[in-house]
């Protein structure tokens, strides 16, 4: 089991849909939502936020820095 | 404990290890679903924050998808005509040399029109960062082909595939410029993962601190994708890059000074 | 006969090429058209509009500020073009995504179910032939025999095949207007 | 009637071009004009009729790759918009001083500096009073629809050939981007060399024929006396221009009581202003003025008799009125009334001006 | 009395730029204007006064240095001549767009082309209608005299901050050649970067204050409504410019029934003919622009009531002409005198000109 | 038998060795004394007797003192803009692939102005011959500065000796075009000498048949010498560029493929 | 007092300075000057001449067509500028290497032979001061003790040694001027 | 002795005495003349007309292509 516990939060208003955080998460928990935001895209939610150890790879890769990642200490 | 009190736990404060610098501004950003400009503006501005040099530092935008670049970093700006950003950033920095100066270009302002522009300013060795933004396209301009468009890709003008024989080479910048005395530090790095993005911050940051030191002019390109220009969706551009760009235009450090 | 029409929704709705088969149309009964398209930053997104004129004379202006006829598809174009339409003139519009529906009582005002339809043939690129159908039915200014020659001029042959579903949703659109205010 | 089709005004420039034979087009993407390029790529003409088309690496590149293709004898193009017919100044007044035919499109944006994309007419004084330095002038053609963007391509060859001098087609995004029926010109073979060598024979740089002197392509003097000898020839070039070669439109001007002059996009729109405005009862007319080089004075001049007033209508600050001035020359009060920046007038709103501005006096 | 001297002109328009604090000096080599640049050189104002001097790649870079260095609050300038001038068209219009001071001066050679290297005036259209596309206008000094150069070097910085627009130094190889005894100014200091705080804080791009909104240098606005806006408050510019800023001089002209209209070295010539012309008799005076925009046309009309002809001598096939025909407006002939592509008129023969064309209609 | 008597005798047609061919022609070169474009025009025109191609042979001439040349080579000429004769010789020889089309360019024609011209069309590979006669100076203006102006060398805008520390290092431009895929032959030649002169023969021949054989571009620099602008005699001159051009710029063929 | 002059000669001969040493002459003695060379081609040798005008008032045109006086040093100057001298005005000329000596008759004509007493002090570059003397003689328009006041300022301190040399060769000038017609 | 005899014919009116055959010459058969030509330039001449062997170097290196070459079997 991780050592990390973690979780994100996207601004679905502001996230494009593009899925490079969906791609770029180690342990799957992005998935682009069914529904679509304001703009007309599929933002990107957390479908496996048990998975999420809180690496940052998601924010880190995201085009448009609408992923804040948090990490703590696996309980 | 169900899984969303969990997640709440979480999320406060104390356990933040990603969010946003507040050297990007809140406006949200015009270009398409993945481009990478969002990136690199992103690690720019990462960068320009932890060396607490937001009023030092002044960017100079191109004419390309990133011309508007000045609405998304929180820091001065001048926007160049295409090609010549070199030209504006040599006279910024050798007016004001205790300032931190950068470029940020595409590859049809910086290979094509600007083509003489940054290989004089890569010679005299302006105290300057150049930040090359490598989509093997005119993204902006609705998706022509670029000088270092690779051979066989298709563009706006080049409907059948780019045709190397009557057009030339895809050039490589990078390799060029280093090869000339004034450039001390040129790499050339991509922001698909995060791996790369980590070291793309490295790299940039490495570029701006040898502006204080003022070592020269550091030379960053990133292989990025466009993925209207390529007609592909951000996640195949990134697997066609790794694919096509990274071999004919190999990451790594070509010069450290 | 002129009828200056200015039809306004999303990027992806096809509006420019709903403009031009109608403007093609046009050409097949030996008219003038023009297709105006207006034409945004160097960039992606957004809106799109055109105005298409037909007339059996020389056209003047290509761009105009009164229409005889709006076809609207989205929440912006209506707020934009709902008082550009002539006096006794035609509003047509797809209520899908319409927060605010028109107002004026002065015009001709029909609506047409277009996006619910397209999903409905199961192909949502029907969706601006279903609309250029409702138009004909309420100003049935070209024939649809021209409509198909300029489906046929302005499709590349490989995509002729599609001609016979675009008469389909064109029928589909003819009969499924509704008429909210007719003076 | 020939091939008749719905296209865009910079599409049929490409098509226009490769069916009247023209040799070469060499260019660098701007928006509102890359579709001409993008065009000629898909069309493929080197492998229909020998055309080259090539990508240059810039504007200045472009212009004077066109030099050298003009230089041999070729009908050789170029197209850009606005910052980069800026560009392309130093290579213009040389092909003006070399005495080079030679095609450049310019689709018009609204400046100044890189401005905005949408349509304007404020480059008229870099087309018509000279973006370059030194006492030269374009021939300057200003089509107001696609067919004329079809027309002008060859018209532009012709008397750029007949004048050894460049010719401009000056246009914006609202002609370049609008669709229109068009009537396609048929094929006309480009030149062989054995007719190069009878149009061009005593001047072109194909290779000096045995025999007969090198031909040099130059617009070097730098002896002052020959050089205003030079300059001599050119002037009497651009009076014998305006003697024979004006081009203008006249609308609804036989009764006319007041004038509006108009050229391109602008004069489209006045079309519908003189409809509006005489639906309520103004007698108006409009002159077109398709040449902007050489102008149509004596044609504005014709008038003076007959109108109270005239409005210049042009998308910019004010340009052309002081062609229209300088021709009317204090005898009835011009004004000009012109939205820029990239903003189109409506119809509606030139009536409006004509009325404050002109029937307000 | 201060610093004299028997200087060249473009020596001199060298130790002005030090003497007045310049920041920045941008050029490439041209003939006849080189020795600013090597004066320049020569005098090493780096170890001086701090000023920077770079010999750039091409003028294209040379201008977008200017751009560089105006956009951080400093004065710079740039010179060049005629050829060098046409590429930097795009960078003028740029900095007219991004509302950008800057100083460039223009030693006019003979054109079209590569032409001569000799004086000529046919950049009149160039500098004063725009060479650049866009609706803008440059503020545009000419100089009579070696001392002028001097003196305009100071005072086109000072206007150019005024109205943050780009000013142009319009001369020739006759000023820029000759030798004339010049009282030099004072040395100024450059600014401190606390006057440049004062003086444009609001918009140079010198480092983002902590608590002020950042600063940008562009001219471009996608939105074309307010890219109407910005240029409507160009022209509100231009407009207080025609209101405050216009210079001239009169020679000889209270009692004139005729006049000369001609600036810089032209001016200079004339001045003689009027004394030449005043020997036989001829009552003509002289009107000399010294700002060519904004345009001394009030200046001119105020002349009308008394003059019967006037004549517009000028370097060029005929530039200036037009806008002294625009000022007269018909009320008397105005007509046209000129030499080019690198001859100077003499004397006598201006005085021939206007008993030929003015006297003997 | 007299001295004057033999040589009498010695000048007959039939002992005729070396004489003026007859594409120079008989305009008197406006050059100063001693200087290499009148050496580089006559081999010029002797590899263009030869191979019989005066019919065939298309010349650029750039802006620099060389502006005149066609004055002096009796073939068609094109006069380019400055730094622009790549562009002009691309459109010429696309437009008449028979032709043998050469651009010929001073220093600060090709390597500053015309930096970026030069570099695309070596990228493209056109089929043309480039010759570059780099004198470390613009000679036509007044002995100014050029980018290949050696490190302390006194020039008009360097009147204390270029300083390589602001101005940049003098450029190498046969090595950086060397690298471009599209060149195919690149040679730096003298002409100081008899035997220089020779093989600066061969090197132009080997451009034009380049040509002939559509190889793509051929690049010749010569190192020469400009007594006005370094303010020396012809015959110092020729020590000096051999003291310290010639290390700097090595002499000899950098790529033949 | 106003004196236009023209001095017309070779490239090497020091025409030009000539020129400026008599300007600044005549601002050591405040009077306006003026200095107008004929710039050649962007290439070197050939002819080189420089109008000169000396004056109490304003100086107009630094160009002119005619002259008070002409100092001419070789034969195409000769060729191009007997014939601009104003009847009554002055020709000062170094017969050495003219073919073609001066015809007018309205005009005063002197010979100098500068190039002569030059090789004679055994120093070339005195020949443009011997000529500047000579002018002196027939037009004392400014005062030696200005001439050397404007020496020392057009001069740089190192060159300052030179002064000596350069009066006495002005010296030798006006002590060497011949009459060929006074009027 | 060389096998060759040479000789060489300078025009002399367009010499502009730059020197260059003097020092390309091997047998220093080549001297500027002290007198000048029309333009002034103290132009080439064989002062050491038997030492010539009619290499042509001369010819080769000047600029002006002012000489002409001749070359007989040395008799
Ligand atoms: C002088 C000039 N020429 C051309 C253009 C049109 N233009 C705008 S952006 C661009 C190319 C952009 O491509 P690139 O530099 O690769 O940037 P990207 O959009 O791909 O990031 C061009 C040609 C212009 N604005 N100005
Ligand atoms: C656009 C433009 N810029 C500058 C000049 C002035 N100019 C003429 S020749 C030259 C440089 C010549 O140097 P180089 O190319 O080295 O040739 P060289 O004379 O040394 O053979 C310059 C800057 C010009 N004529 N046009
Ligand atoms: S990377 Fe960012 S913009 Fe893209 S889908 Fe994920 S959250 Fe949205
Ligand atoms: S922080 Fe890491 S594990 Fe969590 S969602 Fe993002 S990429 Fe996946
Ligand atoms: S067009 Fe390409 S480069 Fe421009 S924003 Fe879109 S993806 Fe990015
Ligand atoms: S200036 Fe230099 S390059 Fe020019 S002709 Fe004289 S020596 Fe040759
Ligand atoms: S090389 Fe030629 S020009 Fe020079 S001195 Fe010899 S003959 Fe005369
Ligand atoms: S031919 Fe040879 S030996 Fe004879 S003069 Fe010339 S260089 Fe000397
Ligand atoms: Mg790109
Ligand atoms: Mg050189």
């Amino acid at each position: 089991m991780a050592k990390f516990k973690g979780a994100i939060v996207v601004d679905t208003e502001k996230c494009k849909g593009c899925g490079l955080c969906v791609v770029s998460c180690p342990t799957a928990v992005i998935e682009l939502a069914r529904g679509v935001n304001g703009k007309g895209y599929h933002y990107a939610h957390m479908a496996n936020p048990d998975a999420c150890i809180g690496c940052s790879s998601c924010g880190l890769v995201c085009p448009d820095t609408v992923i804040t990642v948090y990490r703590a200490k696996a309980s | 404990m169900t899984a969303t009190t969990e997640i709440n736990n979480i999320i406060s404060e104390e356990n933040l290890v990603y969010k946003k610098t507040s050297v990007l501004l809140d406006n949200e950003m015009h270009y398409c679903p993945g481009c990478t400009h969002g990136v690199i503006h992103k690690v720019i501005a990462e960068v320009i924050e932890e060396m607490d040099i937001q009023d030092k530092t002044i960017g100079v935008s191109p004419v390309g998808c990133s011309v508007l670049a000045y609405n998304y970093l929180d820091i001065d700006w001048q926007q160049a005509a295409h090609g010549r950003a070199p030209a504006l950033a040599t006279a910024t920095a050798r007016l004001m040399p205790d300032k931190y100066v950068f470029t940020y270009q595409g590859d049809g302002d910086l290979a094509s029109i600007g083509c003489a522009e940054i290989i004089h300013a890569c010679n005299r060795g302006e105290n300057i960062v150049v930040v090359f933004v490598n989509n093997a396209i005119y993204g902006m301009t609705g998706g022509q082909m670029a000088p270092t468009t690779l051979d066989g890709q298709v563009t706006a003008t080049s409907p059948y595939g780019r045709d190397c024989g009557s057009t030339g080479a895809p050039m490589k910048i990078s390799e060029m410029v280093s090869l000339l005395p004034g450039t001390r530090f040129v790499t050339r790095q991509s922001a698909e993962t995060a791996g790369a993005v980590r070291k793309l911050k490295k790299a940039i940051r490495k570029g701006f601190e040898n502006t204080r030191e003022k070592k020269g002019l550091s030379f960053i390109e990133i292989v990025g994708t466009c993925s209207s220009g390529w007609k592909l969706s951000p996640t195949q551009s990134n697997e066609w890059m790794k694919e096509n760009m990274f071999p004919y235009y190999p990451l790594g450090t070509l010069k450290d000074e | 006969m002129t009828e200056e029409i200015i039809i306004a929704g999303f990027g992806g709705q096809g509006v420019l090429s709903m403009g031009k088969i109608l403007a093609y149309s046009g050409i097949m009964q030996d008219q003038e058209v023009s297709w105006m398209p207006s034409y945004g930053p160097e960039m992606r997104g957004g809106t799109a509009n055109v105005t298409v004129i037909l007339s059996d004379d020389r056209i003047s202006s290509p761009v105009l500020k009164k229409f005889d006829t709006a076809i609207i598809l989205n929440q912006q174009s209506m707020d934009k073009f709902e008082s550009d339409i002539k006096p006794g003139g035609t509003l047509l519009y797809d209520p899908n995504g319409i927060t605010r529906h028109p107002e004026r009582d002065d015009i001709n005002i029909y609506k047409i179910p277009g996006a619910a339809l397209a999903a409905e043939m199961g192909n949502p690129k029907t969706f601006n032939m279903i609309i250029l159908g409702g138009f004909l039915n309420v100003k049935p200014i070209v024939k649809i025999e021209n409509v198909k020659k300029g489906l046929e001029k302005s499709l590349p042959e490989r995509h002729h095949k599609l001609i016979p579903l675009n008469i389909e949703a064109i029928q589909k659109g003819i009969d499924s207007v509704e008429t909210v205010v007719a003076l | 009637m020939g091939d008749v089709r719905l296209m865009k005004g910079n599409e049929v420039i490409a098509e226009a071009a490769i069916r009247c034979g023209c040799d070469g087009y060499f260019g660098y993407p701007i928006t509102p004009q890359s579709e001409i390029m993008e065009t000629l790529m898909i069309r493929r003409p080197e492998e229909e009729t020998g055309m080259v088309v090539l990508q240059a690496e810039s504007e200045v590149a472009a212009i004077n790759m066109v030099y050298g293709g003009a230089s041999c004898g070729k009908k050789v193009m170029t197209s850009s918009s606005s910052p980069g017919i800026s560009l392309k100044a130093e290579g213009i007044t040389y092909l003006a001083g070399a005495e080079l035919p030679a095609l450049i499109v310019n689709i018009v944006r609204g400046g100044p500096g890189l401005g905005t994309i949408q349509p304007a007419q404020s480059d008229y004084f870099q087309a018509v009073k000279g973006g370059g330095h030194g006492d030269y002038k374009l021939i300057v053609l200003a089509p107001a629809s696609v067919q004329e963007m079809n027309d002008f391509v060859d018209l532009g060859f012709e008397l750029s050939f007949k004048y050894l001098n460049p010719a401009m087609i000056l246009s914006d995004g609202v002609i370049g981007q609008m669709m229109e029926k068009v009537e396609l010109a048929d094929y006309k073979p480009r030149w062989t060399d054995e007719e190069i060598e009878k149009i061009s024979g005593s001047w072109a740089t194909n290779g000096k024929k045995a025999g007969s002197e090198r031909n040099i392509s130059t617009s070097l003097d730098l002896d002052s006396a020959k050089q205003e000898v030079f300059n001599h020839k050119l002037q009497a070039k651009y009076r014998a221009m305006e003697e024979n070669d004006v081009r203008y439109e006249k609308f609804e001007c036989d009764d006319a009581e007041y004038l509006f002059v108009a050229y391109g996009s602008s004069a489209r729109i006045c079309q519908k202003s003189v409809e509006l405005a005489r639906e309520k009862g103004i007698k108006v007319g409009l002159l077109r003025p398709i040449t902007l080089f050489p102008y149509p004075t004596k044609q504005i001049q014709e008038m003076l008799g007959q109108v109270k007033g005239i409005l210049s209508v042009e998308m910019s600050a004010g340009q052309m009125v002081e062609d229209v001035r300088l021709a009317v020359n204090g005898k009835v009060p011009v004004e000009h009334f012109g939205r820029y920046g990239g903003i189109i007038p409506t119809p509606e709103e030139v009536v409006e001006a004509l009325e404050e501005k002109i029937l307000g006096k």
